[in-house]
């Protein structure tokens, strides 16, 4: 079993933790990465939810884990094309690297939501409307929270079910992550500005994991956060920078207008920008939501349409880190099984 | 096809917006509530293609309205009503006429609906010409191309600025006038691709006020409707709804002092003149400048840097608002007691007294 | 003049910029447990008085949000005060307290605003 | 010149005497027309009798304190009755040596100073006496000095602080025997006229016994009586003549009433600031400890008190059982709640005044036990077998009885219900109301007027079925502890027919804090500012209590007790009415239905 090559696509915290898993399973990885290091979108995050953990730590360990597994990691290659070359997979990449596996699994994650297409946010079009990717880069960076003004926001508004939950943007399905980050940022910014005001607005508060409802008591009681059901319509930059915008108090059933100095935009996960690359090249096939699709929803989830070719993270559906992991770990003891009762 | 110039901070996303506007050859659309409210407006346009810009526009007596206020209010069904565009369109194709310019919103947004519902359900299409026929005995060709006056205005602004003496800057001071625009809900908020940089950030009327040197002001509420809606003013009880509309929109933009308000429509263009002064009886509250800001309409802002007469030619006298605090900022010469005396020299009447409140120095 | 008041210009529009928050700051500083209101509705359900008439506990803990005192002062008399609404909340509100504050604060106002 | 040492003692005694005469003529003044005519009459019957002798047993022996707590009892026994007698006995003493039966005020005060002489008759006996009963009152400074250092000798857990006032007249008040001792002794060395104890200091003293000594020493103690008077009328010890004033008015009859009178001022001045309220207030187990009455009443003095602090008492009426003054903690502080809530106005124009079906038996749930459907249930069922004809007034809809209202001070509100309810009570017809909560009962009987309708708690009635043998029950094996809701148990004095009905069902136990001693579940509705995490505190103390003795069952009599012990995971709690529908045997035939509430609210209203 020991001579299987494994290609692993994508060097998130999914792929690295597949890759590091099946390496110690004594198979031969490759973790083909299309950046320059490994890591994927927790590089530029600042804490995790629900327990403000350091992502940094995180990667670092999987990081190491990767390279004593004794895993080949292949940076700045990206996978244009998987071609079955008889039992084995031909993977070509942008450079016309060629690389050979026995089976490949597909961890090439997620794309964070482009906010500047719901233009009517004004995200892109004026300075004080940042995503919560925008968020925990300068957090990260400066390790604080400035208007563009460079001043401190005596109020800010936190907008749920951005680019998620949305026909008009072609995302009907829930991103899951967004409302518990909104709540986790909401914190962070109360605990550095105390008597900044901070306003969340929410269609339904998805906080479906342990300890997530109690840090939304926690946002309420002891940070005073506001909740207000209600979708933002539009938002409008006034002369001096801030952003008037209006909702519905639905709970009231009445239009509701305010003026704060930040909005932060809670941006939903779309299917990553490789896997449609990889889609229109062969024959893996995606579901009603541009995710890859699972052989069975249930009982199969890592195995994609195609024999041989698994998937991991949030390449199938928006995941928590947690839950990607746990993900990615599964996909192994899937290769694993596929490998073992494959006859030579 | 001019290529798109994106001059101002709003940068993205107007490439798909970008509209063919026709060069020349037009055939003009009258506007029901302009030629009686602001007739000179109507007039000044056409004499600014005519003599200014040298294009050809014609303006055939025996066009009717196009009976958008009374589709929009529910009297006229949409089949009469697309066969009175059929008859506008028949009197074009008889003078051999491809371009419209159309002079009203609502009728823009309404030749609009028509011309996609014919291209969307073909047999509506066989349906007027069949009405048409047998009403009139006229037969009629879809149009080339559908511009509003304000695109064609924009489109030779470049041009206008170059002939007009006048600048949008305050003479004093030295300072580009500040202007806040309002663009008609028909012109981009039914069909987003047919407005000049579709309908969350207009270009149409910026693209003007930039070009003769002024200041365009974003004000949260500018894409606000103004009110007019020909439901909420037809009916007494509720014009309150309308008048509501418009105060949100001077509430919005009271903080920025605009020197004037920018229409393209005449709709809103009559009620943000008219809705100030009912404000002001009503709450004693003035928006803007001395006694109510002027409320101009595109035409009439072009005449008025080409240096026509704001009285005799433009007709700036019929507007609620006073407009002679704008002319002094521009530097405009005209004569305050020419206001009401009529093209004979004789007096025409005055309203009890122009502005919001009547004036008590 | 002709009489124009017909037209009644008004808005619906709640505006966070500048609202009556005097009786909700007066509340929030004697029972903050008001902070976690996530509006259910347990309590209008098993109101005595909302049982009567169509009070609504709920709207009451809304309006104190939005700074709608007039509105606040009429509809907080028909609280009968029997405490259901406390025994069943599901964050632990004290609301009895919370209708306590409100008419509290009402009092004290109008003491303030006329002292006669 | 020696008569100057009766100056600061007479200016202060005359001072007091100033003082004490003008409040009580203000307070007396005060009270209504109807009370001073309660109070002359008084005066005139046997109740001036009762007067005296509780102001004996009370006053001077503070029998009640002697009950609670012997050390406490003694020390402030020997203190008060000490000294009347020491008062009497130096009158007797006076009259004797000058034969005449009027003498100066001051002379007794001073006598050994005065009286250098020893030949007057029963002179040795006389000094001897004195001696004793100076010894006597010295016993108590002395254990009141401990007390203030080491409390929990007197097995108190808490005592108040002192106030500025306080503690001048504490100073003052310790300073006066034992000056009178030394200059006793002074005047004993110097002219013999002491007993056993004056005349061995006199000896002590040997050569330091000097004229001016004897002179200082007895100025001095003239001094500490005078700081003493003077500084009683702003102390804590103001409660000694307030409380003489308190008995009487109080056996005349007078009540407190809905808003403040002079009879709260006398029963807030009573009050000795003794701190025996605070060792049983539950709240201490929650943390609160500026909220009990001994507070209370301070700032009603010092018209301070906040409505964070008026409005966090239980109303449980411990204190009150506690106070060995006898002041009406809750009324009081109930009157105070009417006060602070005078202005709040409520209307319920919507109550409306539908026809009441006719029955014989009215049962009011309340509002509840609507959140307790056992309790409910069992008693339609218990109606189902009594084959009554039952009318449940609220099932579907009715106001509240008004008792939430009153306690939190709003009583004029509370009357437009009381009224709408009594006016379909007595338009039923029926003969009987029954209720099975406490809360209501205790309006229901005391606030209600319901003409002939007999207002019936459930565990009466329940018990009268059982003596009627309407009903037979199944006595089982179960260990019941029974819980004394505050509003039946010290609120209405309820306790034995609740016991009565158990019995039938199972084992009753007896526990050491039941009926007047009953813990409080925390629930309580008289709390208006008590948050929920501090209710549960309070209510794991009684559980806690309680499980010591290893309850199969804890059964109460309110749907209030019961909602917040059934709270606490892991206890079976009851109402006694569903502990009586288990125990039912299951022979007897219902008889009658009970008849559905007619309600003419139109339902497009409610939406």
């Amino acid at each position: 079993m020991n001579n299987k090559h494994v290609a692993v696509i994508g060097g998130g915290i999914a792929g690295m933790e597949a890759a590091s898993v099946l390496a110690r399973q004594g198979l031969k990885v490759t973790l083909i990465e299309k950046q320059a290091n490994t890591g994927g979108k927790l590089n530029d995050w600042d804490h995790l939810f629900p327990d403000f953990s350091s992502p940094e730590v995180l990667v670092n360990s999987l990081a190491t884990k990767t390279k004593d597994s004794g895993v080949n990691t292949v940076y700045n290659t990206e996978i244009s094309r998987i071609e079955r070359a008889g039992k084995r997979f031909e993977l070509r990449a942008n450079q016309d690297a060629r690389f050979y596996a026995d089976a490949v699994l597909v961890a090439s994650g997620f794309n964070v939501f482009d906010a500047t297409i719901k233009e009517e946010y004004g995200y892109g079009l004026f300075g004080n409307v940042i995503t919560s990717v925008d968020f925990e880069k300068r957090m990260k960076k400066h390790g604080q929270l400035h208007t563009i003004q460079g001043t401190d926001p005596k109020r800010v508004a936190i907008i749920h079910c951005v680019g998620s939950r949305d026909a008009k943007v072609g995302n009907t399905y829930c991103s899951k992550v967004c409302c518990i980050t909104g709540i986790k940022q909401a914190i962070e910014i109360s605990e550095m500005l105390p008597d900044c005001e901070v306003f969340c607005f929410y269609m339904d508060l998805r906080l479906y994991g342990s300890k997530f409802d109690s840090l939304y008591l926690q946002a309420q009681k002891r940070h005073k956060i506001q909740f207000i059901r209600g979708r933002l319509s539009e938002a409008a930059e006034r002369a001096d920078k801030s952003i008037q915008i209006k909702a519905e108090d639905t709970l009231q059933g009445r239009p509701l207008r305010m003026t704060v100095d930040m909005v932060i935009l809670l941006v939903g996960m779309e299917p990553g920008a490789s896997t449609s690359q990889l889609i229109q090249k062969n024959q893996m096939t995606v579901d009603e939501n541009g995710f890859l699709k699972s052989a069975n929803v249930h009982c199969a989830r890592n195995q994609s349409t195609q024999e041989g070719i698994f998937m991991a993270g949030t390449a199938i559906c928006p995941m928590a880190v947690n839950e990607t992991i746990e993900n990615a770990r599964s996909a192994t003891t899937e290769i694993i099984h596929f490998f073992e009762n494959r006859r030579p | 096809m001019n290529e798109p110039d994106m001059e101002t901070k709003t940068k993205i996303r107007w490439s798909e917006y970008n509209k063919e506007i026709a060069n020349d050859k037009f055939f003009y659309l009258r506007s029901c509530i302009r030629q009686n409210f602001n007739p000179g407006a109507e007039k000044v346009f056409l004499s600014i293609l005519q003599n200014k810009l040298g294009k050809e526009v014609y303006d055939d007596p025996h066009h009717t309205t196009c009976s958008g206020i009374g589709y929009h209010s529910d009297i006229v069904p949409f089949e009469t009503f697309q066969t009175m565009v059929a008859r506008q369109f028949s009197l074009m194709t008889e003078r051999g006429y491809k371009n419209c310019a159309v002079s009203c919103i609502t009728s823009f947004g309404g030749y609009n609906e028509v011309l996609s519902t014919w291209k969307e359900f073909p047999e509506e299409l066989e349906k007027t010409r069949e009405n048409l026929l047998k009403a009139t005995g006229r037969t009629f060709e879809i149009p080339e191309n559908l511009s509003h006056a304000c695109d064609i205005i924009y489109k030779f602004r470049k041009e206008i600025a170059a002939q007009a003496p006048y600048r949008l800057i305050n003479k004093e001071t030295g300072e580009p006038l500040k202007i806040v625009d309002h663009i008609g809900c028909h012109y981009a908020k039914i069909f987003p691709e047919k407005g000049v940089g579709g309908s969350e950030y207009s270009r149409v009327l910026t693209g003007m006020i930039e070009a003769w040197g002024g200041e365009a002001v974003d004000y949260p509420e500018r894409r606000h409707c103004c009110g007019f809606g020909f439901r909420h003013y037809l009916i007494k009880n509720n014009r309150s709804y309308s008048i509501s509309a418009s105060r949100k929109k001077f509430e919005s933009m009271q903080p920025y002092q605009p020197d004037m308000i920018l229409t393209n429509c005449p709709g809103c263009n009559m009620f943000l003149d008219r809705w100030q002064y009912a404000l002001a009886q009503i709450e004693g509250k003035v928006y803007g400048g001395k006694n109510g800001i002027p409320v101009l309409s595109h035409e009439e802002l072009a005449a008025l840097v080409l240096g026509y007469d704001p009285w005799k030619d433009i007709g700036l006298q019929m507007h609620q608002m006073d407009v002679e605090p704008l002319l002094d900022k521009i530097g405009v010469e005209y004569d305050p007691k020419l206001k009401f005396t009529g093209v004979k020299g004789q007096y025409i009447n005055e309203p009890e007294f122009t502005g919001c409140l009547a004036r008590t120095d | 003049m002709n009489d124009l008041s017909f037209l009644k210009p008004a808005s619906r529009q709640i505006d966070f910029d500048n609202f009556d928050d005097r009786l909700l700051l007066y509340v929030l500083q004697y029972e903050p447990s008001f902070f976690t209101c996530i509006s259910c509705g347990g309590c209008t359900a098993t109101c005595s008085a909302g049982n009567l008439t169509n009070f609504n506990v709920r709207k009451i803990g809304l309006w104190l949000r939005r700074g709608e005192t007039e509105k606040l002062s009429e509809e907080i008399q028909k609280c009968m005060f029997c405490g259901k609404c406390t025994l069943v909340c599901p964050r632990d509100i004290n609301i009895r307290n919370v209708i306590l504050l409100i008419k509290k604060r009402i009092a004290m106002l109008k003491n303030e605003n006329s002292p006669a | 010149m020696e008569k100057l040492i009766i100056l600061p003692f007479s200016i202060g005694f005359i001072y007091l005497l100033g003082i004490l005469g003008f409040r009580f003529v203000k307070w007396i003044s005060g009270l209504s027309r109807l009370d001073k005519l309660r109070l002359i009459h008084s005066l005139k019957t046997r109740r001036f009798f009762d007067s005296l002798q509780e102001v004996f047993m009370e006053g001077l022996l503070h029998r009640k304190i002697f009950l609670k707590n012997p050390v406490l009892g003694y020390m402030h026994m020997s203190l008060a009755f000490g000294w009347f007698l020491l008062i009497v006995v130096g009158h007797f003493e006076v009259m004797v040596s000058r034969q005449s039966l009027i003498a100066p005020i001051y002379l007794p005060v001073f006598f050994r100073y005065f009286e250098t002489g020893h030949s007057f008759p029963l002179a040795g006996i006389f000094s001897f006496l004195m001696d004793l009963l100076l010894l006597f009152v010295l016993s108590g400074v002395a254990l009141a000095m401990l007390k203030r250092f080491k409390k929990q000798l007197f097995g108190m857990k808490k005592t108040t602080r002192l106030k500025t006032g306080d503690r001048i007249a504490l100073l003052s008040l310790w300073m006066i025997f034992p000056l009178r001792l030394l200059a006793e002794g002074m005047s004993a060395g110097l002219y013999g006229n002491g007993s056993f104890l004056t005349s061995t200091l006199g000896h002590i003293f040997g050569n330091l016994n000097s004229e001016t000594a004897n002179l200082s020493l007895w100025t001095a103690y003239s001094c500490s009586l005078g700081f003493f008077f003077a500084a009683l009328p702003n102390s804590r010890y103001m409660h000694i003549p307030t409380e003489i004033l308190l008995i009487f008015v109080r056996n005349a009859g007078v009540k407190l009433k809905k808003r403040n009178n002079t009879y709260t001022n006398i029963q807030v001045f009573s009050c000795s600031r003794c701190g025996l309220c605070l060792d049983n207030c539950q709240l201490s187990a929650a943390g609160i400890n500026n909220t009990q009455s001994v507070y209370i009443l301070k700032n009603i003095r010092n018209h301070n008190l906040s409505d964070e602090q008026l409005f966090n008492c239980l109303l449980c009426g411990k204190c009150e059982v506690d106070c060995p003054v006898g002041i009406n903690t809750i009324d009081l502080r109930i009157t105070q709640r009417i006060e602070s809530t005078r202005q709040y106005n409520s209307s319920y124009e919507y109550l409306e005044d539908g026809p009441a079906p006719k029955a014989d038996t009215v049962y009011f749930a309340g509002c509840m036990t609507h959140l307790t459907p056992g309790i409910i249930a069992s008693m339609k069922k218990l109606f189902q077998l009594a084959g009554e004809n039952v009318w449940f007034m609220d099932e579907e809809k009715a106001p509240c009885c008004g008792r939430p209202l009153m306690l939190a001070g709003q009583y004029e509100a509370a009357s437009k219900l009381i009224a709408n309810n009594t006016r379909k009570i007595i338009g039923s017809g029926a003969k009987r109301l029954v209720v099975s909560c406490p809360i209501c009962y205790k309006v229901f009987k005391e606030d209600y007027e319901l003409a002939n309708v007999e207002v019936v708690f459930h565990a009466e009635y329940i018990l009268n079925l059982i003596r009627q043998q309407i009903i037979t029950l199944k006595k089982g094996a179960d260990r019941i502890i029974y819980h004394d809701p505050c509003e039946l148990g010290r609120g209405m004095g309820m306790f034995e027919p609740p016991r009565e009905v158990l019995r039938a069902t199972g084992k009753v136990i007896s526990i050491k804090n039941e009926k007047q001693m009953a813990h409080c579940c925390g629930g309580s509705l008289g709390n208006l500012k008590i948050s929920q995490p501090e209710r549960s505190l309070l209510r794991n103390q009684a559980v806690e209590d309680y499980l010591q003795y290893r309850p199969d069952v804890l059964a109460t009599a309110c749907p209030m007790c019961k909602k917040t012990f059934s709270r606490h995971p892991g206890l079976k709690v009851q109402d006694i009415s569903e502990t009586v529908v288990q125990a039912l045997q299951s022979k007897v035939q219902p008889k009658a239905v009970i008849k559905k509430a007619k309600s003419n609210v139109l339902e497009a209203e409610l939406i």
